[in-house]
């Protein structure tokens, strides 16, 4: 088994009212120079290792765990004993 | 600059760009002749969204004269936001239906929030408060893994939208059926309630006075099919440019109520929701409406993203944002109630005599055309209509008879269909409660809202079966106004007015030309009988997969009045014992 | 008795909580209260209604907490005021730390609306007084973030404390011990799922939310009015 | 200005809704040996630079951006001219 870290954003451009609403919230707060915020998912998974470990992931990506029309994904593959 | 880097004139004529935004060849030389030279690339623009079917109604504005749509209680029929119907004690109903089918076809939950949020913003932009949602929707069968995507996306957008401004989503109805498997159907409806002093127009009445921007900044979303130019600018990125819009319901509910504030004030000229074609379609038909023109600064236009062209803002369908003319000197005042409910306001424009929308930005005019060009000249196509083969075959079949043994297992197997059995599982999800008037709730023929203060109530509903209509358009029409009808009466209210959806193929196929043709007559001899007039309305065409159309499909919502909280009656069987009639033929 | 109902930006059952005070109880004023209020302590009872604060972007009440407004909401709770929080209010005092755990999605991720049966399960209180003990009320929920979740120790002082004053009858959203609603350790503050001010007429399918409103007032009437 | 990753996650021992119902979904989409699924947030903020960044960063959190009742976070400074 490994842990896989999927990293999910809106896409450049596409409006992101959470983002918005955070930053204007930090900043009634008073904290100053937050320029902006946006807000995505991350999504931890553990897999089956396998040689097509990437196929499998990206598959899972892009069917259901990001909507590929308004969302970016990347992803990170954590191996334990390698660290 | 990217300015520079748009197409000039010359290339948009010899390369012919204009076709990519949809403007026909005879169409362009139409607009060379009447603007008098060629159009660059903003105003091209300009004329490609409002001479689209969603703008203009070209192929179907002869078909939507038939209608009846006037009586002594309307009020205003349909060519504003939202018709309206009297309903005595000097209120009013105000509602209208609108399709979203093909944004939710690509993106259902923002495809179908959006749509709810458009059509809410028609109503208030009336002048009234929204006081229930409706949908319906048609979806292919639920066995494949996309239509059930679909189905929970689109549920769950209109949900979180509605949910979220806190308007009741009271009723509607959603069908399966294999005619939708590529093409799902998403029409929403909204039903407000208004003092009628407070009744609003999109006019640009009165020359000096001052067009306002108010609510979210624009982006770049929803500029589509003509983006072509723009993307090739933008090497940086190499993400498309998204097309889809995302709600945000949150800035809506800060827009409704700082415009229902708006409009209390004698300050407010006019007000018109940037719906489809923006910032092109608000200006150019509260101008037209009035016979005036525009002037509009684009450098203070709030922009959401840096370096918009006039092009992409004029184009943007960015959701949540109102046009407004204010008289003049009066400006602090609305913005004033725009700061209180936190949304942005800018003071972008004049009106003028002359009429002409004429834009500016960088200190440069981008843009001078005249404004009936943009609007009474759009053309109109008399589309030729023809009987399809089938339809002959159709009536020539004989009448077919079920012939079933055993009813128990019939009974059972009628109810195991999604489109018959319970649609709990939909309006679950749906607040149908919020602002405590719902009488009757999402389950029975009507849901019916009580009007507080009073003794009345109104009852509302959506309807429409495309099987009767694919089999027989003009017969099928008169169902569902009947249907509709029915469902009213059988709540206890009297039918006062409907609303429609003309959802169907593409219009330039004299088959589907002939049942537009054949289901409108229909719709309109049943309009007639029952003395509902159409107050309002949309038209959503080319819904078609490979080719391949949906049956027609026009959806049907009407609005009735309860007079005494009395009548109100529900379907359910109430007690054993009861005796159960049938009624009718 | 002088109610203040707190209108946050995207409060949305703000006037159904008025209409509920005004109509149904003999509370002499209701204001609605803008979130930028700067007090509330003319107030003797205040009202977080139901809603969707700040678009609950990023966390159902997260944002609301900071609302000028909620400064006083806490040193009148601090100071033994009644706080009531109905659904988005909730989240807000649980989210202001006024009441201890925190909501999550629904365990079928989906928001539901629809009217459950809901155990009184502490009469006791200022809030319940008007119920019988055990009592199954018929009251709406609306949520998609209704799941109460708190840690096993919260939960058994809670429920040692009779801190939990509503409970489900069969679990709706996956709500640790089917909880609905709760009061603060003092007692004068209550946060609760349910709907009552969708429940007061039996018009619109049931009254049963009638007792929050009049135990509250009643509470407020007999620790204030004197009678000779 | 950094840009600030801030990963925010159910604690250990809370019951993750939708981390179940992805972990459900995606073996029902014949993905085989998915054990456990936590969907969690992706927050991206751009931050003015300072002494007392990380002092800032953690604030927010706590304050806004977590729940400490429920959620732990982790976050990574990115800081472009050094990578
Ligand atoms: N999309 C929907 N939105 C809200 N309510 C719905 C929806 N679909 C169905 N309903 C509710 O469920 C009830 C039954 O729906 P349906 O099975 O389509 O029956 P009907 O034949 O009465 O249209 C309707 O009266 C309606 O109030």
């Amino acid at each position: 088994m490994v842990n896989v870290h999927v990293y999910i954003t809106l896409k450049e451009g596409v409006l992101d009212p959470q983002g918005k609403a955070v930053q204007h919230s930090l900043t009634a707060l008073g904290y100053e120079g937050v320029e902006e915020v946006k807000v995505g998912k991350w999504i931890k998974l553990e897999v089956a290792e396998g040689s097509d470990l990437d196929a499998r992931i990206e598959s899972m990506c892009e069917q259901l765990l990001a909507n590929p029309v308004i969302e970016n994904y990347t992803y990170q593959v954590e191996r334990e004993a390698q660290v | 600059m990217s300015l520079q880097l748009e197409p000039t004139a010359e290339e948009i004529q010899s390369q012919r760009l204009y076709t990519d935004m949809g403007v026909k060849d005879h169409e362009y030389k139409r607009i060379v002749q009447l603007i008098g030279r060629k159009p660059n690339y903003t105003e091209i623009g300009l004329f490609s969204v409002l001479w689209s079917e969603h703008c203009s109604y070209k192929h179907s504005k002869p078909l939507l004269k038939q209608f009846p749509s006037s009586g002594t209680h309307i009020l205003q029929g349909p060519g504003e936001g939202a018709g309206v119907v009297d309903i005595g004690d000097d209120q009013a109903v105000v509602f209208k239906v609108e399709s979203h089918n093909h944004p939710s076809a690509v993106e259902p939950y923002q495809g179908a929030a959006t749509g709810v949020g458009g059509i809410l913003r028609d109503v208030f932009s009336m002048g009234a408060r929204p006081i229930a949602l409706l949908n319906s929707l048609r979806f292919g069968p639920l066995a494949t893994p996309h239509v059930r995507y679909l189905f929970e996306e689109v549920v769950a957008g209109i949900s979180g939208y509605g949910n979220c401004v806190g308007v009741p989503t009271i009723g509607g109805e959603v069908q399966f059926d294999e005619t939708y498997a590529g093409n799902p159907l998403v029409n929403a409806m909204c039903v407000g309630l208004i003092e009628q002093k407070h009744l609003q127009k999109g006019i640009a009445a009165g020359v000096g006075n001052t067009v306002m921007y108010v609510g979210a900044p624009t982006g770049r979303d929803g500029i589509h099919g003509a983006t072509f130019a723009s993307e090739e600018l933008n090497e940086s990125s190499a993400e498309k440019r998204p097309s889809v819009q995302v709600g945000d319901p949150f800035t809506e509910k800060r827009v409704l109520e700082a415009c229902l504030e708006l409009v209390k004030s004698d300050a407010l000229v006019g007000i018109q929701d940037m719906g489809a074609a923006g910032l092109t379609s608000s200006a150019a038909e509260m101008a037209s409406k009035e016979g005036s023109g525009i002037d509009m600064n684009l450098d203070v236009v709030p922009q959401r993203e840096k370096g918009m062209t006039p092009y992409e803002m004029m184009l943007s369908e960015s959701q949540e944002r109102m046009l407004l003319v204010v008289q003049k000197g009066r400006e602090k005042e609305m913005e004033a109630i725009c700061q209180k409910w936190d949304i942005e306001s800018a003071v972008i424009g004049t009106v003028k005599e002359d009429q002409q929308l004429t834009l500016e930005f960088q200190g440069q005019v981008v843009a001078d055309v005249p404004v009936t060009a943009l609007t009474d000249e759009a053309p109109v196509y008399d589309v030729p209509s023809e009987e399809p083969f089938s339809y002959q075959e159709h009536q020539q079949l004989p009448t077919w008879r079920p012939k079933r043994k055993d009813h128990n297992a019939t009974l059972l197997e009628l109810l195991e269909r999604p489109t018959i059995a319970s649609k709990e599982w939909v309006y679950d999800q749906y607040d149908h409660m919020v602002q405590t008037n719902t009488l009757v709730m999402p389950g029975s023929d009507s849901a019916v809202l009580r009007i507080r203060g009073t003794k009345k109530a109104l009852a509302m509903t959506m309807d429409g079966n495309s099987r009767y209509i694919a089999l027989d358009p003009y017969i099928g029409g008169k169902i569902a106004v009947a249907e509709a009808a029915r469902n009213i009466v059988c709540s206890g209210a009297e039918p006062l007015a409907l609303t429609d959806c003309l959802n169907y193929g593409s219009p330039e196929q004299p088959n589907i030309y002939w049942q537009l043709e054949q289901s409108t007559a229909g719709m309109s001899q049943a309009c007639n009988t029952f003395e509902t007039p159409v107050v309002s309305g949309n038209v959503s065409l080319y819904n078609e997969t490979n080719g391949e159309a949906i049956h027609p499909t026009p959806i049907v919502g009407m609005v009735g009045l309860v007079k005494d909280l009395e009548h109100v009656t529900t379907q359910h069987f109430k007690q054993a014992g009861d005796y159960i009639y049938v009624i009718g033929e | 008795m002088k109610a203040a109902v707190i209108v946050f930006p995207g409060s949305n059952c703000d006037r159904d909580m008025a209409h509920a005070l005004q109509d149904f109880t003999d509370v002499k004023t209701v204001d609605l209260i803008p979130h930028t209020a700067e007090s509330v302590d003319r107030y003797d009872a205040i009202f977080l209604p139901g809603g969707f604060s700040y678009g609950d972007y990023l966390r159902s009440g997260a944002i609301a907490r900071f609302a000028p407004v909620m400064e006083s909401v806490v040193s009148e709770a601090k100071k033994g005021k009644t706080v009531v929080g109905i659904c988005n209010g909730f989240q807000i005092l649980l989210e202001a730390g006024l009441l201890p755990g925190a909501m999550k999605r629904n365990t079928n991720l989906k928001y539901i609306c629809r009217t459950v049966n809901v155990k009184v399960e502490n009469s006791g209180t200022r809030f319940t007084s008007d119920y019988e003990e055990g009592e199954v009320l018929r009251i709406p929920i609306a949520h998609g973030d209704g799941n109460y979740e708190c840690d096993e120790q919260t939960y058994e002082t809670l429920k040692m404390n009779h801190r939990i004053v509503f409970s489900y009858e069969s679990d709706v959203n996956g709500s640790t011990g089917r909880i609905a609603g709760i009061t603060n350790e003092a007692g004068n503050v209550l946060g609760m799922m349910p709907h009552p001010e969708r429940a007061m007429e039996t018009l619109l399918g049931s009254e049963d939310g009638r007792g929050l409103f009049t135990s509250v007032y009643h509470h407020w009437r007999d620790t204030h009015v004197v009678t000779t």
